[in-house]
């Protein structure tokens, strides 16, 4: 099992050297940022003066070395913008966006298991309509739209929560809700699918035979073997959280990454751009070496994997 | 387990936070809340010409030697008291006594030469540098509080172009650019973060003593969002919200923004090099209607400066909507063999004006229905910019470029030059007759400049038709009925806190 | 060996007067009137993005500048403005039907490349173990770990926001979905005795991947991109939030909320009607796909089915 | 014997759908009393476990419909108990064995949990004592070691040790009934016997009823009190061992004892008639070795799954290849027809060896030598029908037919394994598992091969269409010449078929020679085993037997 992770770390840093060199390049194929950092009337002189001081009159490769051998020392270049170092920049956007997403896949994944359960118990009853239509419904909408419509009710009409920004628990409660509608939604979906596959399964035949309670056959037997299908889902639904937390952070005002890149890539702010996503894919990888993880805990198959 | 681990930690911390969350908590009626559209990209004094960050910094933590009024567009005494032209190349300043930065260092000749070679130093990019120019600086302290500023070429305007270069403590590192600004204006930064900017009064400043003790900067993009914001409270001020939610005449006030919108003609490509051509296009718009998109106080524009701007002339007058009109033209031209079928390209930059999108999708439509092949692609802004500066892409084809076009800066010298002189930046044409009124007016003073500059006006719009001017923009506040506030002219580039009043 | 499904697999055994496999299907549909009701719903989208532009095409372009944000529900102007008029005093409803055709167009051309490139890209990384095997994973690999929404933006700043170019960027973030389910199922089938039979008749690796273990695949791969349609749609809307979306005088329902949004406290109905037709197209899709997967599962079909009880 | 303890009366099942209803089982009726075993008896598809299913509540309605029938657990009607009366009965009063252990078991909880489990649900135990009588159960039905392997999970037992768990969970509580359901199916027949034994000695020791529901006659003869024969849902024979397996009644049950391989000793001529010709294939000194790491940076090990195998096969004879599961059997099958590659020896196809074979040349000799899957179903392509199954041979070796004639080749190859030209149209899953196989030799048969690999050909099959099937390979043998090589783990089917076998264990050759000396005189220990292994009647004392199962 080991063996396995290791291999899997390594096709990581594989892959995160390969979006690096991916992500420098395409990056500089989107254009001139003297034309965003400079205004409109700059002179041509002063366009150049900020292209050589920024280094982007050297060829492209002599760039990308440049780039790689600051990377040995740590060095992730300084915000154009924000006049600090790149790195920083990112580190202190990341933890918002961290939290934010991680209380959002919890919470969908923690109400799809009981929604998406309860509705596998009895297919097809109300409850299971119910259910699916509601789920799929707010995964459906565009989360901006909802956003906004979530605030100008709950914020401006009922005057129940803060518009905007951050601050109380109150702060959290739109951004969370409208992050974790589409994972819900899918997730209510992959829940009930698997339960309702892991209820007619030979071993939760085998617990009817023994005389267990249904609730327990639920929970116990059939719950715990749709785990493990629920959490790749949820895996991947954690990875694409980051377009969410876009337009989540983009709404709301909240100062984590998903705004971040997207403002850097809008701004031609390279070096962020480029730290970013490394923060982003480290954490993808982290995040799919704990779901392997968390894969053997859940199932002593491929804990005691001996042959 | 490791999963209910973090659970609880992150519901211990939204615990904490919700137990003390400092940051929109009203602590009294002196401290504001201000809400902006996007975050201020960094807080470097040399950056404050940019809207996020001049909103922030402008008047606020730093000043300069004088401020532009936004009724007649001359310079007004800020930290210069007065001043005086020396000769053709050299001006003189007298500096205001016993002001003070916030680093408790002493504001002097000095601490304006020191300002002056860090912008014009070349350590760092200094977007302010841009107004002057090719213009170089060199400043001679005459004694403490008297500077003379010498330029290489006459400078008539200098004391207005100064009105930009903010002055900072010597303290500041000279050779990068700061997030810490230090200045003398009535308020100094205490805390800038990826969520807030605050502002404390500064208690040593030189003049009157404002009203407001703190003020929080916030951001958020959506304008409904930003309206709301200051609808429920949570802020009391936004100096920018969109139209449609300017609903509350008690709170949101308009003001023209010195932003002027118009297309810019390709006028070297055929057909938009024929004068018939150029003329239906302006003819070719509903005008009425179009001002419907963007609110009925904008107003019609017949030139790139807003009224109040030295050489704005009052008397040209607009094109008016006339269709039949613009579809003759048009016939006259093709019978001159003119290609007016020609498709031409329509060129927006996304998010350039609230509306924008959707007012060139509407003049297009118009366009069209005279007769004309119309093409609209919209730009991002560093494409955009391709086409909008020399030296443009050479198989650009005929095309029509939205512009806009911002003079707060009182003079049209900001202006005319770099759109109508044939090497301006941005000039698609040249015009032997324009270029030598361009010199002429740039080295005029006083009412002979204003009426060079009206001359040259008039000369664009109604002999060549060298551009659609569309509207001076209004822009829309929304102020929180505890303040006593107005937004001006200078909005867009400033909020002078000082200027804020609580109504008692 | 009695297994239930064996039972019903014999009961389905050709007994002479079976029904055709459409009206069969057909029957399945009316059984569950919620996706009765999302097909009936998507044949009337396709009847519109076919035939919709002919139909109302020009009033989708019309100006009304002096009926701006037109409130919905009245019939002054014509039925064409029941829903109201936007921004550009425009019918919203023949914007509705006009737009249909980009926004499914675009979906389904984004839906179908990413299928047929991640199908066929996992196709090989399954069934081979040559290096470019490792190289198609790791590439897919640094494509999920990349925001797909940045790298949206990336390739648009660097190709230009056009159709086929957004075509191009919806599909290339939906590729490596298809590739890692794909090369999933062509692992497990690649084992299956079948490929050894044909392996064993001397078939060679093209003949197996293309007739043995691509048609397998299929199903599971049009299940996902039934899905991912609605996805695909959502995020060329989330494009159009960020302004490099689709470009005006073209507009999908994604464009129209975007554009929308900001009249949402004044005008709700200009963003509203495009929202809850991506809302009830994506719902439909995801409910057909359920129902898809009821009929495909011999375990769950008879939820689909009227039940003959014998007489007692 | 006071009266039965549990009995079922005109039992009628249905399974619903929008036809008419599938009857599963019809107006069923039987009894089991007290220390006695009842046998029911069938085929797939015969209905044999519906009734039990329904004693222990487990036909989800719909779609079932018990259309009819009461069932009495020591006199009280199912039917008017509450579900918690019926939840309460299972586990406690009545248990029951499926066969599949791996799938009826929970793979991702431990054993001694799940065993625990009955204790818990039912109020017994918990905890420390829960987990203290668990291994002692364990220790009961023989799991070694059972302190430690309390806490394993099912995929770290063998087949027979889950069985054997399954049964520790099944008699936790001492019921009164227990139903197992095919218990030994999936079971090498030397492991068959023992949890035979363990069910014989159980049932001898708490006195349970016991309710054994099986297709092979074998393990009904050597259980049964009573058996009940089964078919098409429903009851054809019913009554005491004896007498059913020595004088039955019912037609289809005499066809049944009949189909058995061992029924008679009469040469059936499906060995080859003539004597075998010159070799063609030469095998020698294959091995097949596959390196495991162990986990952990544990050091590789090199595990043998076939281990220097040398044999020869002539024109026109067939050649049994016998073992268990694990024996590298199927191993040698998929290495001679290159689908795995050998780690070093040779087999010589008429002089040229197989293993040094270029693309050209390996697709060449695929048309000459051809193989029989044991899932007919897995083994063809689900999507395609059976034209294209049969024609793909054709469409890969082009310069065997022209493409117009296909479809004659087709018909005439379906109507050579005893099928018709309009079954070409159909799906493979339309037919039953016989005509499928049926249909993968007319597909081996297709490229005009000389050898046929067939590789558990007929194990999958009911056991009166595995006779079929083999007098069919006989024929065909005879018609064209074939030679075969026929690997299976069951001895006594190739008895009749094969002209030699080879023994194999453990990857190696334990014994080989001609089929009438290896039955007479097995030479080595495995051998005899095999061939004991083979279940005794119950009924039976002596050597001698009617049925002759035993042969020794």
């Amino acid at each position: 099992m080991f063996g396995y992770l290791g291999k899997r770390a390594l096709h990581s840093v594989v892959s995160v050297l390969g979006l690096l060199v991916l992500v420098f390049f395409l990056t500089r194929l989107t254009g001139d940022p003297s034309y965003l950092f400079l205004p409109l009337d700059a002179t041509p002189q002063a366009r150049e003066a900020f292209s050589a001081l920024h280094g982007f009159d050297q060829p492209l490769y002599i760039q990308f070395f440049n780039y790689l051998g600051d990377l040995l020392h740590l060095d992730f270049g300084e915000s154009l913008r924000q006049n600090r170092s790149a790195m920083e920049v990112a580190l202190e956007a990341f933890p918002q966006t961290l939290k934010l997403a991680v209380m959002a896949i919890f919470l969908a994944g923690a109400l799809a298991l009981v929604v998406g359960s309860l509705a596998a118990a009895k297919p097809g009853s109300l409850f299971d309509r119910f259910a699916s239509l509601v789920s799929l419904a707010g995964a459906s909408a565009p989360d901006f739209w909802v956003a906004i419509v979530g605030i100008l009710v709950f914020a401006v009409s009922l005057d129940l929560l803060p518009t905007s920004g951050t601050g109380s628990a109150a702060h959290w409660i739109m951004p969370i809700g409208v992050l974790m509608l589409r994972p819900f939604g899918l997730l209510v979906q992959v829940v009930r699918g698997t339960m309702i596959g892991a209820l007619s399964s030979p071993y939760v035949k085998t617990a009817r035979a023994k005389g267990v309670r249904r609730q327990k056959i639920i929970f116990s037997h059939a719950l715990r073997n749709s785990l493990l299908p629920v959490i790749t889902v949820a895996g991947d639904l954690a990875t694409s959280l980051v377009n969410g937390a876009v337009v989540v952070e983009s709404v709301f005002g909240w100062p984590g990454i998903g705004k971040l890149m997207i403002d850097a890539i809008i701004q031609r702010d390279f070096a962020v751009v480029q730290s970013t996503v490394l923060v982003t894919a480290c954490a993808i990888f982290i995040l799919n070496i704990a779901i392997d993880i968390l894969y053997a805990v859940l199932d002593p198959r491929i804990r005691y994997q001996t042959s | 387990m490791r999963n209910k681990g973090a659970l609880s930690k992150i519901a211990l911390a939204v615990l904490l936070a919700s137990t003390a969350s400092p940051a929109l908590a009203q602590g009294g009626a002196n401290n504001i809340t201000i809400v902006l559209p996007e975050q201020p990209s960094n807080l470097e004094p040399c950056g404050s010409i940019l809207t996020d960050v001049g909103q922030v910094l402008s008047q606020n933590i730093t000043e300069p030697l004088t401020v532009i009024d936004p009724k007649d567009g001359t310079p007004q005494p800020k930290l210069a008291t007065k001043w005086e032209r020396v000769n053709d190349t050299t001006w003189r300043f007298h500096l205001r006594d016993g002001v003070k930065f916030q680093d408790g260092k002493e504001f002097n000749a000095e601490a304006v030469a020191f300002t002056l070679k860090r912008m014009t130093g070349g350590a760092f990019t200094c977007n302010n540098l841009a107004k002057f120019g090719s213009a170089k600086l060199s400043v001679t302290p005459v004694d403490k509080l008297t500077v003379d500023i010498k330029t290489e070429k006459p400078e008539p305007i200098l004391p207005a172009l100064l009105s930009v270069a903010m002055m900072v403590s010597p303290a500041t590192p000279a050779d990068k650019a700061v997030n810490d600004p230090v200045g003398t204006g009535p308020y100094k930064l205490n805390t800038f973060t990826p969520q807030t900017v605050v502002l404390d009064r500064f208690d040593g400043y030189w003049g009157k003593t404002p009203d407001i003790a703190k003020a929080t900067y916030v951001w958020r993009g959506e304008s409904s969002l930003r309206a709301a914001m200051v609808q429920t409270g949570e802020a009391q001020l936004t100096p920018t919200i969109a139209i449609q939610d300017a609903t509350n005449p008690k709170t949101d006030f308009s003001y023209l923004n010195s932003e002027t919108t118009a297309i810019r003609i390709d006028t070297e490509q055929p057909p938009l090099n024929d004068v018939r051509v150029r003329k239906a296009l302006n003819l070719a718009i509903d005008w009425q209607g179009m001002a419907e998109l963007f609110g009925t106080d904008v107003l019609r524009a017949s030139q790139m400066v807003v009224p109040g701007i030295n050489g704005h002339n009052p008397d040209l007058k607009p094109w008016g909507y006339d269709p039949d009109q613009a579809a003759k033209l048009l016939a006259e031209a093709k019978a001159d063999g003119v290609p007016v079928g020609t498709t031409i390209k329509l060129i927006g930059r996304n998010g350039i004006y609230p509306n924008g999108n959707e007012g060139l999708e509407a003049m297009m439509t118009m366009w069209e229905a005279v007769g004309f092949d119309i093409d609209l692609t919209m730009l991002d802004v560093a494409d955009w910019t391709r086409y909008l500066q020399k030296p443009f892409p050479q198989e650009r084809g005929p095309n029509l470029l939205q512009i806009m076009h911002d003079n707060n800066k009182g003079d049209a010298a900001f202006t005319v030059p770099i759109f109508y002189h044939s090497s301006g930046q941005y000039a698609t044409f040249s015009d032997p007759k324009v270029d030598t009124l361009i010199g002429e007016a740039l080295n005029a003073t006083d009412t002979g400049r204003t009426k060079a500059f009206q001359e040259i006006f008039s000369e664009v719009h109604d002999r060549i038709a060298v551009d659609i001017p569309m509207f001076h923009m209004i822009g829309y506040t929304r102020v929180g009925e505890s303040l006593d506030w107005r937004p001006n002219l200078t909005t867009n580039s400033e909020i002078p806190l000082a200027e804020i009043r609580l109504k008692k | 060996m009695t297994v239930i499904p064996t039972d019903l697999k014999a009961a389905q055994k050709p007994s002479g007067r079976e029904p055709g496999k459409a009206r069969v299907l057909l029957g399945y549909l009316v059984h569950d009137k919620l996706a009765l009701i999302s097909a009936i719903y998507l044949l009337i989208l396709i009847f519109a993005a076919i035939f919709g532009p002919m139909l109302v095409g020009d009033m989708a372009t019309k100006l009304g500048l002096r009926q701006r944000n037109m409130a919905p529900f009245s019939l002054e102007q014509g039925w064409l403005y029941v829903l109201g008029a936007d921004t550009l005093g425009r019918s919203i409803l023949a914007r509705l039907v006009v737009g249909a055709q980009n926004t499914l167009g675009i979906a389904a051309a984004a839906v179908v490349t990413s299928m047929l490139i991640g199908g066929a890209l996992g196709l090989i990384a399954g069934y081979s173990n040559r290096w470019y095997s490792q190289v198609i994973l790791r590439l897919a690999d640094i494509i999920m770990s990349f925001p797909s929404l940045l790298l949206a933006l990336i390739v648009l700043y660097t190709l230009g926001p056009s159709i086929p170019n957004l075509i191009i960027v919806l599909a290339i973030t939906r590729i490596p979905i298809y590739l890692r389910t794909t090369r999933a199922e062509v692992l497990e089938l690649r084992e299956r005795m079948f490929v050894s039979a044909a392996k064993a008749m001397g078939a060679g690796s093209l003949r197996i991947v293309l007739s043995h273990i691509a048609p397998l695949v299929a199903p599971t791969l049009i299940t996902i991109a039934a899905i991912d349609f609605a996805s695909v749609i959502l995020a060329e809307s989330a494009l159009s939030f960020l302004g490099l979306g689709i470009q005006p005088p073209q507009f999908t329902w994604g464009a129209m909320v975007a554009t929308g949004r900001g009249y949402l406290a004044n005008a709700w109905w200009v963003a509203f009607w495009p929202g809850l037709a991506i809302l009830l197209t994506t719902l439909s899709l995801n409910l057909l796909s359920s129902w898809a997967r009821t009929v495909a599962d011999p375990q769950q079909r008879w939820r689909l089915q009227t039940l003959r009880r014998a007489p007692r | 014997m006071t009266g039965p303890i549990l009995e079922v009366r005109g039992l009628t099942v249905d399974f619903l759908s929008d036809r008419d209803p599938v009857r599963a089982v019809s107006a069923v009726d039987f009894h089991v009393s007290h220390a006695e075993t009842l046998c029911i008896l069938g085929e797939s598809g015969s209905g044999k476990s519906v009734s039990t299913s329904a004693i222990m509540g487990l036909i989800d309605t719909p779609p079932g419909d018990i259309v009819a029938g009461r069932m009495f657990f020591e006199g009280r009607d199912l039917a008017t108990m509450t579900e918690e009366e019926r939840r309460d009965i299972n586990g406690r009063k009545i248990a029951m064995i499926f066969q599949d252990p791996l799938a009826y078991l929970n793979p991702v909880h431990s054993i001694g949990r799940q065993i625990a489990e009955v204790f818990e649900t039912h109020g017994v135990a918990s905890g420390a004592d829960a987990k203290r009588r668990v291994v002692d159960l364990l220790r009961r039905v023989g799991i070694p070691d059972p302190e430690n392997r309390v806490d394993q999970y099912p995929h770290q037992f063998s087949g027979g040790q889950r069985q054997r768990v399954m049964i520790a969970m099944a008699i936790a509580l001492q019921p009164s009934v227990i139903i197992a359901d095919e218990p030994t199916t999936a079971l090498d027949v030397s492991v068959q016997a023992q949890i035979l034994d363990l069910l014989r000695d159980l049932q001898a020791e708490y006195g349970m009823a016991l309710i054994l529901i099986t297709h092979d006659l074998e393990v009904a003869a050597s259980m049964a009190d009573r058996v009940m024969v089964m078919k098409g849902g429903q009851i054809v024979e019913e009554g005491e061992a004896r007498t059913v397996f020595t004088r039955p009644q019912h037609e289809y049950t005499q066809k049944l004892l009949s189909a058995l391989p061992h029924a008679d000793d009469t040469d059936r001529h499906r060995r080859s008639a003539t004597v075998a010709g010159e070799p063609i294939l030469k095998v020698e000194n294959i091995v097949k070795r596959y390196t495991m790491s162990t986990g952990l940076f544990g050091a590789a090990k090199h595990v043998h799954a076939v281990n220097d195998i040398s044999f020869q096969v002539n024109r026109g004879e067939t050649v049994g290849i016998v073992g268990e599961s694990g024996s590298g059997k199927s191993s040698v099958a998929r290495i001679l027809l290159r689908l795995n590659e050998p780690t070093s020896g040779r087999a010589l196809y008429k002089g040229d060896d197989i293993f040094r074979m270029n693309e050209r040349e390996l697709l060449k000799l695929r048309r000459k030598m051809q193989m029989v899957f044991q899932d007919p179903y897995g083994s063809m392509n689900p999507r395609m029908d059976v034209r294209s199954i049969i024609s793909e041979p054709l469409r890969i070796h082009r310069d065997i037919l022209p493409k117009a004639q296909w479809n004659d080749r087709v018909v005439e190859l379906l109507e050579l394994v005893g099928l018709k030209a309009e079954h070409a149209n159909r799906h493979i899953h339309q037919f039953s598992g016989g005509q499928r196989q049926r249909i993968a030799i007319a597909r081996a048969l297709a490229s005009d091969p000389e050898l046929i690999v067939c590789d558990e050909a007929v194990s999958a099959l009911d056991v009166s269409i595995q006779a079929q099937v083999i007098d069919l390979l006989a024929d065909l043998r005879t018609r064209l010449g074939l030679s075969y090589i026929f690997i299976t783990h069951d001895l006594p089917i190739v008895r009749h078929f094969a002209d030699r076998i080879i023994v194999m264990k453990q990857g190696e050759i334990v014994e080989q020679g001609t089929t009438q000396a290896l039955f007479a005189n097995p030479q080595h220990s495995y051998t005899r085993s095999l061939l004991n292994a083979t279940p005794h009647p119950k009924w039976e004392t002596g050597a001698a037997s009617q049925l002759s199962v035993r042969v020794s």
